[in-house]
């Protein structure tokens, strides 16, 4: 079951950088999204999958009594997903505020930090 | 703008959401839950408090602004450590305190590490709040 | 034990927290921000006295064993960047009071300043690849809003292209760290070293090598995976610049260096190939980089990414002197270019422009400020008897140790070429007159502000060229600090508790 | 052309110029006193060597070697450099920068004593390094004139990268040797010689010795250096820097000279740069630069000397150093003299001086009849010791004869249009007020000439104190040198007299000539130095061509080549490991499972199929609910939890922006997005392998083991997820809560710009201040 | 019962799971379809509120098949948050006539497929 | 008996709600305007969930569980109208066009009763 | 009061949640109710829910069979091949007094399948139901007048 998922990792993986290849900086922001799910799914598939037995003790056992999902990848794969939270929100915010001051959310005319050869700079 | 039954209904659903959020956080120890998704929860409370009925309104309910609850959630985590400093453990070491414990029960537990969690979920509501509250107001 | 090397980074924490809080009173912001970067320099002091004396030290974070609780470990060469982390802050920190302005301190500057310092001392505490990618994410999302602070237009553009280089290596970097798991079943530094000896699977040791050096190579900025820095570098107020070249980049370089040498199995011919032909191309394409631009700052910036090939390549010949020359040149790099950039800011303010062409006639009006910028420029070409020369020696000595001449050809070369563009900024910043005689002499700036200005750049370069004059203190650390790195056993031995057999 | 110099009216002297000029010239006296004491201890003994361990690690020590090489060089620039301070205590007073001029000269003969007394490659470097410093700064000290700056730069880079080019060949002579102690390296000749690097060493030596002593064809940027203040002139480039190259060749011919290869290629380099230099010498009206030329020429004449085994040829070249030092110095002086007297250096608009200034006309006199070879003038012996030296040389006598009498006659030509020409004839309109300059410029000039003049008369003086030591040093065996004036009437005299007549024939017809080489030269394509432009030029044109090729500003193309070369790299990574066993467990999957991942699947291609970005939002919400339910699937509640939260979170936030956002963008055109489909479908592949890779190696997890069993009892806690989150590695928790946080205020100073001190603006400045 | 389905031993109760399973699939297909197809950004997102709620569904399904009652709490928090995104939407469709009201109007506001 | 009666009632209940929600989705699929498309999928959706809810507190048969089954139908029946709601009104008032049986129209203009104005801006406390 | 039993109401639904229903869960859950509605605006509601209990027992129960019913019918419309459906927005006017009545209608008339609100206008006390079953208007507005809004009405008045 795990090749199942490396394959909808690879896609998501080609879906993302596809996506982040566009000059437009919001599907470049969607494509960001779909590589950091594919990351997270990466961690989890690297951590090895069990069916449906959560990491969790029952009441009045000292230790799981069948053998559950690896939780040390769920640990952190939840550290990402806010992390990644944090970073796409403010490229989000970043991308919000690109339109507001330099009015295009189109990567190919953002050049205002390295201009073109032939605008006048060296 | 602002419709009425969004309002309405948001009346209530608040209040679940935050209470539901508590509850998460209260259990997250021992099932699924814990301070991030309990922040997460609540955070989505205040949001919806935000579109059904105004910025202001949000955080007038929220009292501090966010960032200063974010600031103070993650000091809190810090502070978590303090008794495990003052006892000589290295940082984030969790120290546990069992009320009223009894035979195969240990009783109700008071813990650094809850609090830790605590300051988490905390500091996770802030920061996010803070997160829609630019986006929003801007 | 466990407090003092959690210190590094809970103390920026804690005082980014307060300044961010008191971010609206910005003398009170400020206050707080200094005291708590001479208080991180104190600490890293301590640290490094520590190590000096015992070695390697390490501390279980919350008390729960290695490999199972997050290791923080600081052996010579953490110890060494601790203590280049808190000396940049302290300079920067002081130059910032004067350089940056109310507004961005209004937006919290002097708290995102703190947490990027987190940032970086927990990328050289941690003993843990996980953690050491939460420190990553702590130091990059705090230099995005460093980078943005200020919302000007070019900024926006320098800062999109930055982000969005940079979290594609952060993408690369957690998929290679949950795959390092998914291979050994462990986070633990010290343990993956003992488990990658184990591995038996060439294809995946090979490519999560190729996923960690891009990943890192980003953030180092190796060729050809540096595009984000000369796109943003000299966009944001001068001390970002300066604390960003100091730290940032070097923190990626300081990432493979642990990798390729704790985690990875010693005779990995392969990484080791990769990252010499990057190492060459990276120090060529920087430096050659440097030579089409004709501002300040773009100039220092190109240089950044020519002089972080010098550093991997001492990884890359995996040689005890080539590694001690990668830790003086980082030493030496780090004190070197951080200065060069207060220098650049301080020019700016004196002659009104980053553009060469705008500016001149410094050499008169600020003497001070041209010996400083002279001997650091030197020493950043590899000039003797300044510290980049030492550096330099013993890297192409290394080189040449092992019959590697065209590596040391091209070390060579790009040192000649970090000439050409250092002699450039000289002949036009200093020595041309000022097109509009515009120049303003330092003594026409208030007291406080020259104290700011000059005080960090002129500590920083009596470090250069006390460790021009007499490296032989250095060096010799440099080589303990390697050899510790090619032998990882007492590293290891340390962190882990004695394994049974 | 000094613009900076002041003649009348010169102000008062500060403090900080005296207290510098006192030290710049006691230093230099010291050091020529003590070395004075050192001849006898020298000739009688072995070279004297001392000196501090530097940095044991390398190998490096701070030590010196006095050998009767060094000492006649270090006496050179102590003596020489203590008449050239004197004479520029009075050239530049009042000069606004002289403070930092006798600084950089104090440098300077640091750097150069130094060099000559190192008795270790790497020192020896440092100081040949920090000589090449203190010119840089020396020859740009008129840095306001932008030719100043040009020359200074070119100086710099050239003799630079000789010097790196040295460098590499020292450090690889260390490494054969096994130290870099000459003590050690000049008895390793054998050892040396028979070693495969010995030839690449050679050609590394040499490169550094020829930039330095401007051998061709890097000769260029000396003339170009005379951009500096003439005392800088006198010094650096007569006497002493020039020579470093001199020394160098000198020093390391015990352990790499004597082979085919060194002699033949100092004997041609050397013989070339002499004659050619000597024809554009001719070409020269400025004074200075005429002189410069010669200093070339005589550059050439040595290196030619130097390619030799005879003892009699390396007596003639370290003659001829001490000879060439004396009256070059002297001559630059007095171009200096003229220049600061008269505004001019300019050879057509100079005559008639010689009643105006007796003094230095004497002076110049005196130096150009050495320069020229007269008897009884040091010069004299100095070019009979050359000719018999040439003579001498095995290999190619007639071709070294040759160019040594060119050389000479032309030489000859130059000092009687030097030494005499602005002396003689009629004084211009314009120099009707021209005074003798006064005693502070003249003493060191007369004192260098009258040096000449008493050598040449009585020659036995450095003969076997100075000479003769040196050239033992040189050849690295016992050799006494006899200087006489008079040798009897001999091959070498012959060709003296010839030498004499060509110069006064060519002195008579340097404007003919001239205009002759003017004329070739406009007609030849071009000249080093514009060679040179031509060559950073080109050099600044490939950069940019490079640079606008790497750094071109588009972010997608950027992208794009990290994303290709990640592919590559990791195809090149999996053919280097020999590729591996696809084990693939295509386990049966029920259907929710497929129903999950075809969400995910069904999400991704959705999000590129579609061309609006709204589109593609929705399904990616889609697909983070598919997320959400593998999580769920495979035993992470948590996970799957927080996945849906976060990316619910997440689109309520973007929905939240869209009104602020475009709704419609350009659309790349099909071909484009085909590469960019390929591109990323290679990077979902090999992504995907490298995963499939990893899951070949079977997992053995410790850690799993241990969480599971101490969540309860240790860290009294059933949800082992949370309890690694908040307790175990509560620190990754932390610094992630962190991030958020980071990423709230972030975004907050991107968008508020209304954000305001508590206190007003102004109140804030002044507090600031 | 619980025991019977953990240990499979009910064939209807295996079946009746399967069987919802595959429906829910075909469900979720069916709404990735008017996620895909639109037209307008108001159809998407009430595709998209759909398979929120499928998604409980799901999780409903999932304690059932598991026997484990922890999926409930995803579901409930599930259900009490998604429509958050429901709800931004449509008051991002409303700001937006109210914005530039004339030109988007006419296109039925929001109906991205014709935009490119 | 009892047992076998819970299986079937249970297995009902689980095709039954699939059932719905297939229907739901198809709705979605099938309905020519967007208000068709809600009228018909939000609700089955939801009574989808609801059926499966209750079988899952049919099945464990626990106080806590079935409140937290029940707690989750409530938050249901409580955030789904709101949400078609508030898409229904979006599209109406941008005059989506609405099916009347032979083609797409537009419906009637709407006549919001309160001018629609944006949303206050909220000034934040901490920025005065 | 009115906030009072809101709060007994929150404290239920923790006990619920928490699957405990000692006495100190449910103390923490009157105070965890009673955190939560201090930080929602509860405070604005104005109406009591359980003065009529039965009628809201039986609103629930119309409801619920409305529910199924329309359920039934808006399945069969969507497997149905070709249909006799006429949608339609019908204008309601209500007249309740009090404004949450008036969203509690309006909440069940969107959760019934086959019928939407589109639109609100609380001034005039006027829903823009969305119908898809019905052609005639009127009929349409009595059926709601003597269903939904009678049983609402007899539920909270
Ligand atoms: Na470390
Ligand atoms: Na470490």
């Amino acid at each position: 079951m795990e090749s199942a998922l490396v394959l909808v990792i690879g896609v998501m993986v080609a879906a993302g950088v596809y996506l982040m290849l566009a000059a437009n900086l919001l599907c470049y922001l969607f494509g960001l999204i779909l590589l950091s799910n594919a990351a997270n799914l990466v961690i989890f598939v690297a951590g090895r999958l069990t069916r449906a037995v959560p990491p969790l003790i029952p009441k009045g056992q000292e230790a799981p009594v069948v053998p559950v999902a690896n939780a040390l990848p769920q640990a952190m794969i939840l550290t990402a997903i806010v992390i990644g939270f944090g970073l796409l929100a403010f490229t989000l915010a970043l991308v919000v505020a690109c339109y507001r001051e330099l009015d295009t959310i189109d990567s190919d005319h953002m050049r205002l930090a390295e201009p073109p050869p032939d605008s006048g700079e060296h | 703008m602002i419709s009425l039954i969004l309002q309405g209904a948001t009346r209530l659903l608040v209040a679940l959401i935050l209470l539901f959020s508590v509850y998460m956080l209260m259990r997250g120890h021992n099932l699924p839950g814990g301070g991030f998704i309990a922040g997460l929860i609540a955070s989505a409370a205040f949001v919806l408090y935000a579109l059904a009925w105004s910025l202001r309104e949000a955080r007038e309910a929220l009292r501090v602004s966010p960032v200063k609850l974010a600031a103070i959630g993650a000091l809190i985590s810090l502070a978590s450590a303090v008794p495990g400093m003052l006892k000589g453990f290295p940082p984030f070491t969790g120290l546990w305190l069992f009320i009223g414990g009894g035979a195969g029960d240990k009783g109700i537990p008071i813990s650094t590490v809850l609090l830790f969690d605590v300051g988490i979920y905390l500091a996770v509501l802030g920061a996010v709040l803070a997160l829609f509250f630019t986006i929003e107001e801007d | 034990m466990g407090w003092l090397l959690a210190l590094p980074f809970l103390l920026p924490i804690a005082t980014g927290l307060l300044a961010m809080a008191a971010r609206r009173r910005p003398r009170q912001a400020r206050a707080i921000s200094l005291a708590g970067c001479i208080g991180l320099f104190v600490v890293v002091v301590i640290i490094f006295v520590r190590v000096l004396d015992q070695g390697t030290i390490a501390a279980q974070m919350g008390n729960w064993p290695a490999p199972f609780g997050i290791s923080l470990v600081v052996d010579r060469l953490s110890a060494i960047m601790l203590l280049l982390a808190g000396l940049v802050g302290l300079a920067v920190a002081i130059f910032a009071q004067a350089d940056v302005d109310l507004r961005r301190e209004v937006l919290g500057f002097q708290g995102f300043y703190q947490l990027l310092l987190a940032g970086v001392c927990g990328s050289f505490v941690t003993g843990d690849l996980f953690n050491l990618y939460v420190w990553f994410e702590v130091m990059l999302i705090a230099s995005f809003a460093l980078l943005i602070l200020g919302g000007e237009r070019a900024q926006l553009d320098g800062g999109i292209k930055y982000v969005a280089l940079n979290l594609v290596s952060t993408l690369f970097m957690l998929m290679a760290i949950g795959m390092v798991y998914g291979l050994t079943g462990t986070l633990n530094m010290a343990a993956l070293h003992v488990a990658f000896a184990e591995v038996d699977q060439p294809a995946a040791l090979h490519m999560l090598a190729v996923l960690l050096i891009v990943a890192f190579g980003i953030k180092a900025a190796l060729f050809p995976l540096y595009f984000w820095l000369p796109a943003s570098y000299h966009v944001p107020p001068v001390a970002v610049t300066a604390v960003f070249a100091g730290l940032l980049t070097k923190v990626g370089v300081y990432a493979l260096i642990r990798t390729f040498t704790l985690i990875f199995p010693a005779d990995f011919r392969f990484a080791h190939d990769l990252l010499l032909i990057a190492a060459l191309l990276t120090m060529l394409s920087g430096v050659i980089g440097a030579a089409s631009q004709f501002e300040f700052r773009k100039i220092l910036a190109f240089h950044i990414i020519s002089q972080i090939g010098f550093l991997v390549l001492g990884l890359a010949l995996f040689s005890p002197l080539a590694l001690a020359g990668s830790i003086f040149y980082m030493v030496h790099n780090i004190v070197a270019k951080t200065n060069l950039l207060l220098i650049s800011g301080t020019a700016r303010r004196m002659a009104g422009s980053f553009k060469l062409a705008e500016i001149g006639g410094l050499y008169r009006a600020s003497p001070v400020l041209a010996a400083v910028f002279f001997i650091a420029a030197f020493s950043l070409a590899g000039f003797p008897p300044l510290s980049g020369f030492w550096a330099k020696l013993m890297l192409v000595s290394a080189s040449l140790e092992q019959a590697a001449y065209w590596v040391a050809a091209v070390a060579l070369i790009t040192g000649a070429l970090t000439l050409f563009s250092m002699s450039k900024i000289w002949s036009e910043a200093f020595w041309k007159p000022h097109p509009q005689d515009g120049v303003r002499a330092l003594a026409s700036l208030s007291a406080t502000e020259r104290v700011q200005r000059m005080l960090p750049a002129i500590l920083l370069v009596a470090i250069s060229l006390g460790l021009g004059l007499f490296p032989q203190p250095l060096i010799h650390f440099c080589e303990v600090a390697a050899k510790e790195l090619l032998d990882p056993a007492a590293y290891v031995a340390t962190v882990l508790p004695a394994r049974d057999g | 052309m000094d613009t900076e110099v002041h003649s009348g009216d010169q102000p008062p002297t500060g403090w900080g110029e005296r207290i510098w000029s006192l030290v710049l010239l006691a230093f230099p006296l010291g050091v020529t006193l003590w070395l004075l004491s050192m001849i006898g201890p020298v000739r009688e003994h072995a070279p004297i060597v001392f000196g501090i361990s530097w940095i044991p690690s390398l190998g490096v020590e701070l030590n010196f070697l006095i050998d009767g090489l060094s000492l006649l060089f270090g006496l050179l620039i102590s003596g020489v450099g203590f008449f050239v301070a004197l004479y520029a205590k009075f050239y530049l007073r009042g000069h606004p920068l002289i403070q930092r001029f006798f600084f950089y000269l104090l440098l300077f003969m640091l750097g150069m004593l130094g060099l000559v007394l190192a008795g270790n490659l790497i020192t020896l470097f440092v100081f040949w390094e920090i000589t090449t410093i203190a010119s840089y700064l020396l020859i740009g000290f008129n840095h306001e004139k932008a030719s100043a700056r040009r020359s200074a730069l070119q100086a710099l880079l050239i003799t630079a990268m000789g010097g790196l080019a040295l460098l590499a060949g020292l450090l690889l002579l260390g490494m054969i040797v096994g130290s870099y102690n000459f003590t050690e390296v000049l008895v390793a000749k054998q050892q040396v010689q028979a070693h495969p690097l010995y030839l690449p060493i050679v050609i590394l030596v040499l490169i550094g010795a020829f930039t330095k002593s401007a051998q061709l064809p890097f000769h260029f940027w000396l003339p170009n250096a005379m951009a500096a203040p003439t005392p800088v002139s006198a010094y650096l480039h007569s006497a002493t820097m020039v020579k470093a190259g001199i020394y160098l060749l000198a020093r390391m011919c015990p352990v790499l000279g004597g082979s085919d290869v060194w002699l033949l290629t100092l004997n041609i380099v050397g013989a070339l740069t002499a004659v050619i230099a000597a024809i554009l010498a001719m070409r020269q009206t400025d004074l200075k630069l005429a002189l410069a030329y010669t200093t070339v020429v005589a550059l050439g004449i040595l290196v030619m000397f130097l390619g030799s085994e005879a003892s009699v040829a390396i007596a003639a070249a370290i003659t001829f150093i001490l000879v060439h030092s004396f009256y070059k110095a002297a001559l630059f002086m007095v171009v200096g003299i003229i220049d600061h007297q008269t505004g001019t250096r300019e050879l057509t608009s100079l005559g008639g001086l010689g009643k105006r200034m007796p003094i230095t006309f004497g002076i110049a006199a005196a130096a150009g009849f050495s320069m020229a070879g007269f008897p009884p003038f040091l010069g004299f012996i100095g070019k009979e010791l050359k000719y018999e030296g040439a003579l001498a040389i095995a290999e190619e006598p007639t071709f070294v004869a040759w160019a040594a009498v060119f050389a000479n006659a032309l030489m000859v030509a130059i000092a009687a249009t030097v030494a005499l020409r602005p002396f003689w004839g009629r004084l211009p309109e314009k120099l009707q007020s021209v005074r003798e300059a006064p005693p502070g410029l003249w003493i060191s000039p007369l004192v260098m000439a009258l040096l000449g003049l008493t050598f040449g008369l009585a020659p036995s003086l450095v003969a076997t104190t100075l000479v003769g030591p040196a050239v033992t040093a040189t050849m690295g065996q016992e050799e006494t040198v006899v200087l006489k004036l008079w040798h009897g009437i001999n091959l070498p005299l012959v060709m003296s007299i010839t030498t004499f007549a060509l110069g006064v024939l060519a002195f008579y017809l340097q404007p003919n000539i001239r205009a002759l080489l003017n004329r070739i030269a406009n007609w030849l394509p071009r000249n080093s130095d514009t060679q040179w432009d031509r060559g950073l030029n080109a050099f600044k044109w490939a950069a940019g061509v490079h640079t606008r090729h790497i750094q071109h500003g588009i972010l997608k193309q950027y992208l794009a080549a990290v994303f290709a070369v990640t592919s590559v790299l990791l195809l090149w990574g999996l053919m280097r490991s020999g590729g591996f066993d696809m084990d693939v467990d295509w386990e049966r999957l029920t259907v929710k499972e497929w129903a999950a991942m075809a969400l995910v699947f069904a999400g991704s291609l959705v999000a590129i199929g579609c061309r609006a970005p709204l589109t593609a939002i929705c399904s990616l919400g889609g697909m983070g609910v598919g997320i959400a339910l593998i999580f769920l699937f495979f035993g992470a509640p948590d996970v799957a939890i927080t996945q849906l939260l976060v990316e619910t979170l997440f689109l309520v936030l973007v929905a939240m922006t869209l009104h602020r956002l475009p709704h419609s963008t350009e659309v790349s055109g099909r071909r484009v997005r085909f590469v960019d489909a390929l591109l990323a479908v290679s990077v979902g592949t090999t992504v995907c392998l490298t995963l499939l890779a990893v899951l070949q190696q079977p997992l053995i997890s410790p850690t799993k083991e241990y969480f599971e069993l101490a969540s309860v009892p240790e860290a009294f806690g059933r949800n082992i997820v949370n309890v690694i989150l908040v307790d175990f590695r509560a620190l990754d928790t932390f610094g992630e809560v962190v991030v958020v946080l980071v990423a709230a205020v972030g975004a907050a100073a991107l968008l508020r710009r209304k954000l305001k001190p508590r206190v007003p603006i102004a109140a804030a400045k002044e507090e600031r201040a | 019962m619980l025991q019977a389905i953990l240990d499979g031993s009910s064939a209807i109760l295996a079946l009746a799971i399967t069987l919802a399973s595959w429906l829910l699939l075909l469900a979720l297909g069916l709404c990735f379809y008017r996620i895909a197809r639109g037209p307008t950004l108001a159809d998407r997102v009430v595709a998209l509120d759909v398979l929120n709620i499928l998604a409980v569904a799901y999780c409903a399904l999932l304690a059932i098949s598991s026997g484990r009652d922890v999926y409930l709490d995803a579901a409930i928090a599930l259900a009490l948050v998604a429509f958050l995104v429901t709800v931004a939407f449509g008051r991002f469709v409303e700001r937006n006539i109210e914005d530039d009201a004339p030109e988007v109007a006419e296109n039925g506001g929001i109906d991205d497929s014709e935009h490119s | 008996m009892i047992q076998s009666i819970l299986e079937w009632a249970l297995a009902l209940l689980i095709i039954s709600g699939s059932f719905f929600g297939f229907t739901a989705a198809l709705g979605l699929v099938r309905m020519r305007d967007i208000y068709l498309r809600m009228s018909t999928s939000g609700k089955g959706a939801t009574l989808c969930c609801g059926l499966l809810l209750l079988g899952v507190a049919l099945l464990f048969q626990d106080t806590g569980v079935t409140a937290r089954a029940v707690a989750a139908i409530l938050f249901l029946l409580l955030t789904v109208p709101v949400g078609a709601h508030m898409i229904a009104r979006a599209a109406f008032r941008t005059g989506t066009p609405m099916w009347d049986g032979e083609s797409l129209k537009p419906p009637k203009p709407p006549k919001p009763s309160r001018p629609l104005k944006p949303a206050e801006p909220g000034l934040p406390k901490d920025i005065e | 009061m009115q906030l009072f039993l809101m709060n007994i109401l929150l404290a239920i639904s923790w006990c619920a949640l928490t699957s405990d229903a000692t006495l100190d869960n449910v103390v923490i859950g009157m105070v965890v109710g009673f955190l939560a509605m201090a930080l929602s605006p509860v405070r604005k509601f104005n109406n009591s829910y359980f003065r009529r209990l039965p009628k809201v027992l039986i609103l629930i129960g119309y409801f619920l069979k409305e529910l199924v019913l329309s359920g039934l019918r808006a399945t069969w419309e969507v497997l149905a091949p070709a249909s006799n459906r006429l949608p339609c927005v019908v204008e309601v006017s209500t007249d309740f007094s009090d404004q949450n009545q008036l969203l509690l209608l309006s909440q069940l008339i969107s959760l019934t399948p086959g019928t939407l609100v589109v639109d609100i206008d609380d001034e005039k006390k006027l829903l823009y139901v969305h119908s898809m079953f019905t052609s005639d208007a009127e009929q349409f507005r009595k059926e709601l007048r003597e269903g939904l809004e009678r049983r609402i009405r007899e539920a909270l008045d």
